[in-house]
């Protein structure tokens, strides 16, 4: 069967939607009902997380193969399968959607009281979607999880978001759905092409050249929103700002990361001529993207806003990486995504736990809380540093790699990233300092609570992971090495057998 | 000679030579059977009836048609002049133009048409026009509702007729009305066909808005109907339409239940009398108890009328077609098909 | 082939020409022999001596209109029956059922009138 | 005589079914005008399957003729008691008025 | 002559009389009784059509194939649903006239007739039977000027496309010379085909599209949906629906098998047009049954999509979205009829508003459905549009497709719109109770359109071997 003995990956998937039935099913007063659903939620996710565990222990770091295969009749005239696999690339998103559910979970417990038993749904249905999506080896399959991620994060945003969540949250799902039906036709024609749309069978079939050009176009343009890269990144602010904590955290720790996943898993190995062939562009919009949307975070007087835009710089490298080609620009993004999964989502948890104080996200509203909070201000500062990618954290060995890999195929392009670590220093700095330091302006703030310890529970492990992956960042390098290099030799094989070809 | 009758033209007169050698007669039929219907009327009621004009007041016909002639044709303010003026033709017209299927005897119809009882029974339906334009075009509400009247009389009673039709249909087994004739050389249809006689004989009497079915021309309720308005010769025109269409519904009961021409039994006596004489003196018979049924009975109310029409008639002859049908179908007794 | 059997139709053209002419002339000949002096007393409309109400076309009674209708639709059946009686013989029980459903429908129809009051005057 | 042909059929019921379509569209004034040209139109596909009947000598023609003119009259009694039904709602058959339903 | 193959049509006829009869005979209302004896009889005459045998009848009037039952099947259960739903709104709204179910069981014969219409005839009289019914139900609510209106509305457009559609027939018929499918196919195949055969089959898919409302004859269906009562567009915006298209599919893909060439065309503009029409003119809709008015015509644009491709895959792809779109439909219509509030029923928006909170339930079901209609995987609509996009791409029809995606992200603003209203909107007082049939409606379509991904393999099976019949 797989390596893990039982379908582990169905488990993983759809446990959380089992949980969420268990909610639903809640009957009684509305406290009993929250509490319940509280609880469910809490202990599903935190079941999933362990099962998921099993995946880091069995997975077979050596094989670029996909692993816990799982394969079951779904369209059989079709040649549309029910397929679930790992590989290198998708396994630690995996375990970072696992890891992130619960903390969410966890940091909602007290800033959520209205609907609580709607939300805990949401909230694992948006689980159960993320994961099934990084484990889907069929592209259909693929696309049914994609864009159900919409439906609950939709939700999520509008219902329990900001001031202006009814905008953001259409703005969110507009953005993202026309994106992703052009990835549908995309998919349908690979499908008339191929035959089928078995993830592993399609690897291994060759598009004329024109046909990859469109192909390309049209995942891009729904990976590119999703990612998001400049200039259809103007969602994501919105969404951030509007979405309650929670969110934003799966939001910045998963729902971008879905886009470079698909750069990742089919962009490349399915079109490696076009790829190849806008590479340059996708630099340009890269670079593009680290610079100005850092400058613009300079600018924010709204701390979710600040790292929502930080996002997209730090997407900006993700892509660059990707785009490079090379084993250590194609690991550094993939290392920054996860590190930027879990440095970015517990930043938003920092901002979280002032909101849920203060109910403020301006910048101007706070100073000094350094004094009244001390422990908070240690954690925001060691997250704060992360995103800056100080060394010995998570951030470092990402970018370094990227910037490395960069390097390679361009000085200039490589430039282009540094300056965006130079920005991303600044603003991060910027904010740490107008938020920790300085005097006390208000009075209100003195009265502050530092961190309960139930934030301590949620940011723990963030903190583990965060010295982990900058300390010994190999752990989790070595998950990947075996598949980047597989997937960097069957590019390059590509793109000869092409060059061979067109002469 | 008869090359000449070979050309267009030779056809043409031919043809009205026909038509005239019947319908004057039928003109002049109408004319003695409204004297005949007084005289009638007079004898039941011990009266004299119209007996100054003329021998026995046989020329009355003539003195009245003369009258209409002179009197002012009226069109009154507000009415539809065109619509007007034309109602009193339409009706007139469809009772003459009926009339150029009949068949007087085995093979004298001026047009032997294969669907003559289905033109027969068009043309009475149409009848219906004349009386809404009339009522509409007065532009009078007792003219109006009458003509409303009389139009759902006529229509309500038509459709037991059209049931009537049918089963004679099935016994025949040809729409033609010699061919109607001729299946009754064995045996009249009224005898097998009893009840739909009666039905036909009262829905003909209904049809033709004559008592005891005349309430929509009833004096003391709605004047006179829809020809309230109408005058002079316009008046004629209805009054002869009418009298035609009595001669007509009587001509056809003739036709279908009473054997047509045919004598009553095809033995010696009889068979001396030419088929024309036989058919007269049918039609004559049947115009008696027209006229007799006059004398006898009381008005309807409407809604009686109407009862009768729809909850009494309609049923008893659908169910009696069916089981028509199906005797005749059961037992093979159905008329080969011509 | 249409010919000849238009020819049967002929005379009855005929007999409508003569019927109108009939018709016109008696018409005409009473308007060209009466005197004619029209006056407006004369012409109004009669109305039991009083001046009109209202517009004469005004609204009638629904069951004229009902009335009208369930002609229309017996009357159609009846147009259906002509040709089922004539060929009753040569169609067989398949024909003849059919028409016993046909009127079975109808029949139905006929009840539901019946029960609605559609046929009651009062 | 003339010799009345198919085209001459076809051509008479052509113009009594641009006859309907117009008397339905360009019609600004009763709604009873509508009813009598949906009447029009049906007739004028009546006259043509006669005619293609007679034409091609072949019955189906005259049969689907006879189903129209069934179906018509059923069509007629129903318009005719919507049409009743609507006057009593609203009180006129103006075909302007019949614009409550608009968005 | 083989009619006991039209057992179910004849079954469902007698029924209707006798339920008829029945109906009117007792002094005291029957709607109820009446109602539940019209459901059984539509599902007593799907069980019949399950076990309907093949081939044709009355003289190649009437045929049945697996085609045929395919769609009666969905138009039964259409139908008996639709009815369903009208119980309870019928008896507040005073509608509680048994005519109303007997008139959705002839239309549900209506119905079965044009699907197994093997003859332009049988077509005519199965399309009259249900248009009549139709008349009839849109204005149902004689005291109300707009359902008044509505049917006045429905009817005129209606006979005018019954006009339209027999022109073409008697032009078809005049040129080809024959009215039966079978023989037309075979004329058509054969012989050189002619401008009069190309005018007709324009007039008859003219008429066709009036019925299913594509653009450009699509101008009824907003006024008619608004004005009929709810249960009623309910009904409206279902069973006839996948009639006509089936129908529509019979007639394009048998005797005009042959001129796909001409017709194509057609079809492909309708499908453009009732796209760009059902997303652009629903945005601004504030009255919700108008609002699924224009998104019923843009969802026929989609199936038309499928038809306008002329493949087999298309044409299963037409079949599995009409199924699906049957399902989301009346779940979507069962909310609509739940919609009252102090006993008076709504029709607009934001009536719905925080319907989230007051009933929670309601609310789901209707963000199933409205996530659907988008076409929002893994609900059913996703796959709906998957089979009709697939079919379009392997036949090139890429700019159809491109419209395809583009109006259904336009269009699923509007359907995310009420979710919004329903989920992100100040609660508004709450719903009155919910009838439990119309709960059971709900719930079931919703759960078949939820968990339709879960098995999609048998649906998929009978469109295939439904075209299969139809095809060959």
């Amino acid at each position: 069967m797989n390596a893990a003995g039982f379908p582990i990956l169905s488990l993983v998937t759809f446990l959380p939607l089992a949980g969420a039935l268990i909610i639903l099913t809640v009957r009684g007063e509305e406290e009993v009902v929250a509490r319940n659903a509280r609880w469910t939620a809490l202990w599903t996710s935190l079941i999933t997380f362990a099962l998921s565990l099993v995946l880091w222990v069995r997975f077979d770091s050596g094989s670029a193969d996909f692993q816990f295969v799982e394969q079951a009749s779904w369209l059989p005239e079709f040649g549309v399968g029910y397929h679930m696999g790992v590989d290198g690339i998708s396994v630690l998103f995996v375990l970072l959607s696992t890891l992130l559910t619960p903390l969410c979970i966890l940091a909602s417990w007290e800033s959520v009281q209205s609907r609580v038993r709607e939300y805990m749904v949401a909230f694992l249905v948006l689980e159960s979607m993320m994961i099934g999506m990084f484990c889907a080896l069929d592209f259909v399959l693929f696309y049914i999880f994609f864009e159900a991620v919409l439906i609950p994060m939709f939700l999520i945003i509008g219902v329990w978001g900001g001031a202006r969540r009814v905008y953001a949250a259409f703005k969110f799902f507009l953005y993202t759905l026309a994106g992703s039906v052009l990835m549908l036709l995309a998919i349908l024609a690979v499908w008339y092409q191929a035959g089928t749309t078995d993830i592993p069978t399609l690897m291994e079939t060759v598009f004329s050249p024109r046909m990859q050009f469109w192909l390309f176009l049209a995942f891009f343009a729904s990976f590119a929103v999703k990612v998001p890269m400049w200039p259809v990144h103007t969602w994501l602010p919105d969404a951030h700002v509007e979405a309650p904590t929670a969110g934003s955290v799966i939001l910045a720790g998963v729902l971008l990361k879905m886009g470079a996943y698909g750069f990742l898993r089919f962009s490349l190995p399915l079109l490696p001529q076009a790829s190849a062939d806008f590479a340059p562009f996708i630099f340009a919009l890269s670079v593009i993207a680290v610079i100005y949307t850092s400058l613009v975070a300079l600018a924010q007087e709204d701390m979710k806003k600040l790292i929502a835009y930080s996002s997209v710089a730090h997407m900006g490298i993700v892509t660059l990486g990707i785009f490079t080609f090379t084993a250590q620009g194609l690991s550094g993004a993939l290392f920054t995504m996860l590190s930027h999964g879990v440095v970015s989502g517990a930043l938003f948890l920092c901002v979280g736990v002032l909101y849920d104080r203060v109910h403020s996200r301006e910048i101007a509203r706070y100073g000094g809380v350094a004094k009244i909070m001390p422990a908070y201000a240690l954690v925001f500062m060691l997250f704060t540093m992360a995103s800056v990618a100080l060394p010995g954290l998570a951030g470092f060995p990402g970018e370094l790699l990227v910037i490395v890999g960069a390097f390679k195929v361009s000085p200039w392009v490589a430039l282009g990233a540094c300056m965006g670590m130079i920005l991303g220093a600044a603003y991060a700095l910027y904010l740490y300092r107008r938020v920790a330091f300085g005097k006390i302006t208000r009075d209100d703030l003195r009265t502050l609570l530092d961190l309960s310890p139930r934030e301590y529970a949620v940011f723990a492990p963030l903190i583990l992971l965060t010295l982990w992956m900058g300390v010994y960042p190999s752990s989790f390098l070595n998950f990947f090495e075996a598949s980047v290099t597989a997937l960097v030799t069957r590019h390059e094989a590509a793109l000869g057998a092409a060059r061979l070809a067109g002469m | 000679m008869e090359a000449f009758l070979a050309t267009p033209v030779g056809i043409l007169a031919l043809t009205v030579a026909k038509a005239m050698a019947l319908l004057v007669p039928l003109l002049i039929g109408v004319a003695y059977l409204t004297w005949a219907e007084r005289k009638i009327l007079g004898a039941m009621q011990m009266r004299r009836g119209p007996n100054v004009v003329g021998p026995f007041g046989l020329l009355q016909p003539f003195a009245d048609a003369l009258k209409m002639l002179m009197k002012e044709t009226i069109i009154p303010s507000g009415a539809s002049r065109a619509l007007f003026l034309m109602a009193p033709m339409i009706t007139f017209m469809l009772a003459m133009l009926a009339w150029a299927v009949i068949p007087v005897n085995d093979g004298w119809a001026i047009a032997d048409i294969n669907v003559g009882i289905l033109y027969l029974f068009a043309i009475s339906s149409l009848g219906v026009y004349g009386i809404i334009i009339a009522g509409w075009a007065s532009n009078s509400k007792y003219a109006f509702l009458g003509a409303l009247r009389s139009a759902a009389q006529m229509v309500s009673y038509e459709v037991s007729m059209g049931f009537v039709i049918v089963t004679v249909l099935l016994c025949v087994g040809s729409l033609n009305l010699t061919e109607i004739v001729r299946a009754q050389s064995t045996v009249w249809f009224i005898i097998p066909l009893f009840p739909m006689f009666v039905i036909m004989f009262i829905s003909a009497l209904a049809e033709t808005n004559r008592a005891p079915f005349d309430l929509p021309e009833g004096e003391s309720e709605l004047v006179a109907g829809f020809f309230v308005e109408y005058s002079s010769m316009s008046f004629a025109l209805f009054f002869l339409g009418e009298y035609a269409n009595m001669i007509l519904m009587s001509a056809l009961i003739t036709i279908l239940f009473l054997g047509g021409w045919l004598p009553p039994m095809a033995i010696e006596p009889f068979t001396w009398i030419p088929g024309p004489v036989w058919f007269i003196l049918k039609i004559c018979f049947c115009l008696f108890v027209f006229v007799w049924v006059r004398a006898t009975f009381p008005r309807y109310r409407y809604d009686q009328l109407m009862r009768l029409g729809w909850k009494v008639f309609l049923p008893f002859s659908l169910v009696w077609l069916v089981i028509t049908a199906a005797a005749l179908k059961l037992f093979g007794w159905l008329p080969a098909v011509g | 082939m249409t010919q000849p059997m238009l020819a049967e139709y002929f005379p009855i053209l005929v007999f409508l020409g003569i019927a109108a002419a009939i018709a016109c002339a008696m018409v005409g000949g009473a308007l060209l022999a009466a005197h004619q002096k029209p006056d407006p007393e004369k012409l109004s409309a009669y109305e039991c001596g009083f001046e009109p109400f209202d517009d004469t076309r005004r609204r009638f009674d629904v069951r004229f209109y009902l009335v009208a209708i369930l002609f229309i639709i017996f009357d159609l059946e009846v147009a259906f029956l002509f040709p089922w009686a004539v060929t009753l013989n040569e169609i067989g029980w398949f024909g003849f059922l059919s028409m016993m459903g046909f009127l079975g429908v109808l029949t139905v129809g006929f009840i539901y009138e019946w029960r609605k009051g559609a046929l009651d005057w009062e | 005589m003339m010799a009345v042909g198919l085209a001459h059929y076809l051509t008479v019921g052509a113009i009594l079914f641009v006859l309907g379509i117009l008397g339905i569209f360009l019609n600004r004034k009763n709604i009873i005008v509508i009813l009598m040209s949906v009447e029009l139109i049906l007739l004028s596909v009546n006259l043509n399957l006669v005619a293609f009947s007679a034409q091609l000598n072949d019955l189906t023609g005259q049969i689907f003729a006879m189903l129209i003119l069934t179906v018509a009259a059923a069509e007629a009694a129903i318009g005719l008691a919507i049409l009743v039904i609507y006057f009593r709602n609203r009180g006129t058959i103006e075909v302007e008025d019949v614009s409550t339903l608009k968005g | 002559m083989n009619w006991t193959l039209a057992l179910p049509e004849i079954v469902l006829g007698v029924s209707g009389l006798l339920i008829l009869a029945g109906g009117v005979i007792p002094k005291k209302d029957t709607f109820f009784p009446v109602s539940m004896a019209v459901i059984g009889a539509l599902v007593l005459t799907a069980a019949l059509v399950l076990g309907q045998g093949e081939g044709t009848a009355f003289m190649g009037q009437y045929v049945s194939d697996g085609f045929s039952r395919f769609a009666k099947v969905l138009i039964l259960l259409g139908a008996a649903l639709a009815l369903v739903l009208a119980l309870d709104f019928n008896t507040k709204a005073g509608l509680d006239r048994f005519e109303y179910a007997v008139l959705m069981l002839f239309a549900a014969q209506g119905m079965l007739v044009m699907v197994s219409a093997n003859d332009l005839m049988s077509l005519y009289i199965g399309l009259e039977l249900l248009s009549l019914s139709l008349y009839v139900i849109a204005a149902f609510d004689r005291d109300n000027p707009r359902s008044a209106e509505a049917g006045l509305k429905y009817f005129v457009l209606g006979a005018l496309a019954s006009g339209l559609l027999l022109y073409g027939s008697s032009l078809v018929y005049g040129f080809a010379g024959t009215t039966n499918f079978d023989r037309l196919a075979d004329a058509l195949s054969s012989g050189q085909v002619g401008m009069g055969l190309i005018i007709g089959l324009v007039f008859v898919l003219a008429g066709l599209c009036f019925k299913i409302s594509a653009v450009p004859f699509h101008m009824w269906t907003p006024d008619v949906y608004e004005g009929a009562p709810t249960p009623v567009t309910a009904f409206f915006a279902t069973a006839p629906k996948i009639a006509a298209i089936a129908l529509l599919m019979r007639v394009l893909a048998g005797p005009f098998g042959d001129l796909s060439a001409q017709w194509q065309q057609v079809i492909w503009f309708a499908a453009a047009g009732s796209m760009l029409l059902g997303a652009f003119a629903a945005l601004t809709q504030k009255n919700i049954k108008r609002l699924m008015a224009y998104s019923s015509i843009g969802h026929v644009g989609y199936a038309l999509m499928g038809l306008a491709v002329a493949t087999d895959g298309g044409f299963r792809g037409v079949l599995v979205y009409m199924a699906i779109y049957l399902v989301m439909n009346l779940g979507t219509f069962a909310v609509l009829v739940a919609m009252r509030r102090n006993g008076k029923s709504l029709e607009q928006v934001d009536d719905l508003a925080g319907l989230g909170r007051t009933d929670p339930q309601m609310a789901l079901w209707m963000a199933i459905f409205m996530f659907s209609m988008a076409g929002v995987p893994p609900m059913a609509g996703f796959f709906g549009k998957l089979y009709v996009f697939l079919a379009a791409v392997q036949e090139g029809f890429w700019v159809l497709a491109l419209i395809g995606v583009f109006t259904s992200v336009v269009g699923s603003y509007y359907y995310l719109r009420i979710i919004k209203v329903m989920y992100f909107d100040a609660a508004a007082e709450p719903m009155d109770p919910r009838p439990a049939g119309v709960t059971v409606v709900m719930a079931g379509t919703g759960l078949l359109t939820l968990l339709f991904f879960l098995f999609p393999a048998p649906i998929i099976a009978a469109a295939q071997a439904a075209i299969a019949a139809l095809a060959g």
